[in-house]
């Protein structure tokens, strides 16, 4: 967030360097079951992100001491590969996945029904192969697909989301120069029944006006990622083609 | 990290309790919803650091401490300081640390401090270059918890704004020219809520947090702008919560930062 | 790793099955001795790397990335480009596999691809000097593998040639003037075989590799040329076995190698 | 130890810079049963240094492996904070903390009746907040009092001091130029019931005699270090104010 | 391999820049019983190499996730001494040693009966105290000395040796300017009773016919030192000096 | 890191028979209380370090090598060489020792042997500088166990003053004028004693050093100045003991040092 630029990133038409106007996701294309040896798996291409994701789960916690008496624990790990960006990322965790992969791990935790599978864990994959803004909420949403391939239950598909400020305008779905140049970003992850949210980071500066619209524009767009995101399970099981 | 057998007993009757007394509305330690727990800094604590300050939230207390050194710039951003956040549960603090490198709370906890702080702008870190693209001042704003009784949040990130505000860049010591103070030019405040049953408090203390379902910081700066969030653990807030919550934490940071500043004028006079 | 009570079981009688099977010259999945699974590579599938080559070996799925960054030559080859290889074993492409620094198959793994691309010179290293002694491009192959279903040596052999081969210098976004292709010079491709029993296969797959006794990688070139061998597994082989083995790799690797570059060719036009 | 300066560290009346006699002590504070989650604690202030000290314990030792079955295991962690020192210390264990944790663990050891409690472990944290030299001598007195306050039976109450060579005179208690310039730095505890030595170290250039005379000096001045301690923790009992 | 040198590494003569012929091995000397602790050793000097094994076990596995229920794990551990090159080298395993002891893991549990000792493991360990080109393949000749010397019961004492291009030429056992300059390497790992290969890899640039004059001079001289092999051991029960 | 069971059944009728031989004046071993272990040095060991010293000092074992480089001195002494100690306990000289980064007990030995050799000023650091403040020579001290048989401070302690003074600075090989012998001024001695009951004893050896309550290293130089010392373990000793240790440490530091420079003698004709 908040480096600086001369780059305009709303023309005069009010439209984004990519063309989008303030409110329009960029294309996005979903398929699941796309691994052998994982017991669920998801892949999604979100604008540039290219991500797939894997669950192995549920089975007994190891070590011992991680096991939970009540419910299965979740965890996700949130993974770039070093070719994914354009300077090359050392290989292995950084601060960043550390952080991510907690706050995935609690969002995902937030729908699964754990407590059928004491001391169990699940391992939620989530491998960054090509990054272009936006990365942790496409891979949320690919991981909820993967687990839905796994069979794990869950209350609901979770769908993630980013919305934020550019240029002084409130934008959806930010790409990676609106990512580096723009003043404020808001990752979301949604419940789509109920509108719980699960997932919430935002930085950058914005007033509680411009929050709020934020908000607002992603879980309208949350709807259409969450028909995309049933549409693909539901294309699997009559072996239909990929869903864009 | 800790039994999770045992836990989960007295877990179990304090959230009972804790739940009755909300609907009565009040808390454990007989604070409302809202209220912040007793807030105590002291400024300049260690005179080794740069910068400094020892907070005490309650019963939580860190130690937060700013050392400014010269160092490189990023390459892609030659004309700016640096600023880099660490935190360090150590064992001292709670007998659920564990020594040895940062885990996650850490990670998390640094990085939510860092974002109040980067995101509001707070350092001027343009007037932070030595020479361009050559030489800047780095600014290491290391945290030390001292005794974790909830809500790392907010006394960490008080103890950060409090010790750059108090800060001197050490120019002297590296014949750098005259020490100056460190040109602070934002007062992000975090607080933190935390969701139990129905009900979202202020400032969780270790019994509250400890039971919470969902976890959510605010940090808010003196222009009423929004500058940082973080929600955390894994239940989920409904988007009205969200709302309340953010319109809270403005009135209250509001009234925390009145403390930070307020203790930084007496410091200085 | 894994565990080894029910592997003991489920191998045995796998491992009946497959020598049954053998004796009939044929393979659990209808192959023959020499035959190696259906090969698709696609060529630039990450954008963001100078080079890349998503590899599907039968099941076995990897994708290898090549980056190209200016660096500092080795003071003892001045006057050369660096290459370094790199594999993640990521846990999503197996459960065997764990998270964590790179561990002993890893490691083995990127050294044999590395050995084979650089015995062979693959890479026109001489090519790649920016500033003699000061600065010279590095060419990372970074190995990432995605599904794991046996010979991950060949999977990744192929896929780093091809990324490279595949691969453009970034020279203009670093003001080094114009892009250009990076200068590939040969075409190694390694062939694996397993033992088991007394017959060697080609190119085994995971239930192969599970039972085999013992491993062996030859990478040649398109001159006919041995370029690196790697003999793994606690098992042994005889000298005649072996050098049956260099013989047949030598057909195979040429019969690959026409795939990767004939794909090449289809990229480039 | 050991880098020339042309500073003189003794002046012509016999002070030392910080106007000290040769064997006078730095000022000295002590506070117990300061922290609320530690089951022992206490903060000493000596000097410039500044340490807070915590004990958990015992409890059972964990990894089993660690386990001894005749006795407790002391554990102690000396650990300075990155903003302690002049130049910011990278967090984290280096060499010299290994050791000193290591030296003290076996210190605090001697005291200990460790056989009330076989197969647990008692962690001593020492966290150095500021550091002025004699931080490990400082630390050792004060994890002592945290020891004593978290009800841990010892045959004595530990005290630490230090005593070294500076400009050819062996000088009580070292501060931080004395021991970035002086010729010689012996650290040392002892049982002050006994005089028992249960920490010694030495480094430096030194005659038996002027080892001698320094160890005598630490000797004294232990005695009146542990009725510091000794009131203390009396004034803890009374609810006094801290013991300066 | 394959560093560029105005050197000549084979002279007028077809002799090599030590004087050897082609074929000719380096000076070796073996020594079994070399150090009190461990169960078995020995030492072995093979041109500038100096190179100390020792065994340890059979004794039970740890970590017992690590136990075979139906042999002993072979776990051998290749190190360098920092001071054992030229340029010193950071202590602590790299990932060439990494590879290595894989290897020689590998290679030694082909020979020992490990079902005779189901959950134990073996551990082995070869500590190259000064490099000379050849260290893996001399240090598999020395370790299979040390696991006869621990009594471990063995179908054939393994032979290392590397034989590989110097100047266009298929030489046998490279020196180190021979495999710095050299264009092709080939250490192997022979079973001398059968000939079966244990341990065999390659890197350099060789025709197939190179390749296999490589294979049969390592074959050839494998033959002289297992015979130097069976008279150290011999010469260790009747108590004679170093076998040379 | 061992079977502290076993241990301890052993350790204890070993404790009683080498007390009772205490009494009478003797040694599990034959010696009597300040009689050091037959002591044997090999200089020049290792002939691709600068320098080096294989120690057999009784039945323990250690090899130390020093390597010299060129390197950048620190900030604050550029007019200075640098050294620096590291040992390994490697896992091939006791069952006790384990893989890994070094741990404490590698730590301690490396840094008292350290403190020996920096605080006598054996090495001349001041006639390492190749350009002041920019190019210093880095003397590397690697003390590598063999044979852990009891007593490692000493024997390692003695390798290293020996191997030091055995050394040359390869001055030729970075084109920085001629080879030159390593200036060494001092020749600081470690002696350590073990309290066993009531008796202390020189040269522990390991069933002693299994059952001694408490060890005192001393380091003394050939002046009869006292440079270093190491209390160790978790017993205590009287200001009276450790008094007579240190004049015992004196004498004893004296013939070792015969020894070593003996040697050296021998080796430089």
């Amino acid at each position: 967030m908040g480096m600086k630029t001369d780059m305009r990133l709303i023309d005069d038409n009010g439209l984004r360097i990519d063309g989008r106007l303030p409110n329009q996701l960029r294309p996005i294309k979903m398929q699941v079951g796309v691994l052998k040896r994982a017991d669920g798996s998801a892949y999604i291409e979100w604008g540039g992100n290219k991500i797939i994701t894997a669950v192995y789960g549920p089975h007994e916690a190891y070590p011992k001491h991680m096991q939970d008496p009540n419910r299965a624990v979740v965890r996700a790990r949130y993974n770039m590969a070093s070719f994914s960006v354009d300077e090359r990322k050392r290989p292995g965790p950084d601060r960043r996945s550390v952080e991510l992969s907690k706050v995935i791990s609690e969002a995902l935790t937030s729908v699964i029904f754990g407590d059928k599978f004491p001391r169990t864990s699940i391992e939620v994959y989530i491998e960054v192969l090509q990054a272009d803004a936006g990365t942790r909420v496409a891979g949320i949403t690919a991981a909820s697909l993967a687990l839905a391939d796994a069979g794990i239950p869950m209350r609901d598909i979770i769908v993630g989301c980013a919305a934020g400020k550019v240029d002084g305008v409130v934008v959806l779905d930010l790409n990676k120069e609106e990512d580096n140049y723009g003043e404020a970003d808001v990752p979301m992850a949604i419940l789509p029944r109920t509108g719980e949210i699960a997932l919430l980071q935002m930085d950058g500066n914005m007033t509680y006006e411009e929050l709020t619209a934020a908000m607002d524009m992603i879980t309208e767009a949350a709807k259409k990622i969450h028909q995309m995101q049933v549409d693909t399970l539901k294309s699997k099981y009559r072996g239909d083609e990929d869903v864009e | 990290m800790s039994n999770k057998f045992s836990e989960g007993v007295v877990a179990e009757s304090k959230r009972d309790y804790i739940k009755k007394l909300a609907l009565k509305g009040t808390r454990i330690d007989g604070r409302n919803f809202d209220e912040v727990r007793p807030l105590k800094i002291t400024m300049g604590f260690v005179t080794r650091a740069e910068g400094s300050a020892l907070v005490e939230l309650g019963d939580t207390r860190v130690l937060v401490g700013v050392k400014i050194e010269p160092g490189q710039p990023f390459p892609d951003t030659p004309n700016m300081g640096i600023m880099t956040t660490n935190a360090e549960l150590v064992p001292l603090a709670s007998p659920t640390f564990e020594p040895g490198p940062p885990g996650e709370e850490a990670v998390e906890l640094a990085r939510v401090v860092d974002r109040g702080i980067r995101e509001s702008h707070a350092i001027d870190l343009e007037k932070l270059v030595i020479e361009e693209g050559e030489k800047v001042w780095v600014v290491f704003i290391d945290i030390h918890i001292l005794d974790y009784n909830g809500n790392l949040f907010d006394a960490c990130g008080i103890g950060a704004i409090a010790a750059l505000n108090n800060a001197i860049v050490p120019a002297s010591r590296y014949n750098l020219g005259d020490d100056f103070k460190l040109p602070v030019l934002h007062y992000p405040v975090p607080v933190t809520f935390a969701k139990i049953g129905e009900w979202i408090v202020a400032d969780p203390n270790l019994d509250e947090e400890s039971i919470a379902s969902a976890r959510l910081t605010v940090t808010t700066n003196e222009e009423g702008m929004i500058n940082a969030m973080q929600k955390g653990l894994r239940g989920t807030f409904t988007y009205d919560e969200v709302k309340k919550v953010i319109n809270r934490s403005l009135n209250i940071g509001q009234q925390i930062r009145k403390n930070i500043l307020g203790d930084t004028d007496d410091e200085k006079n």
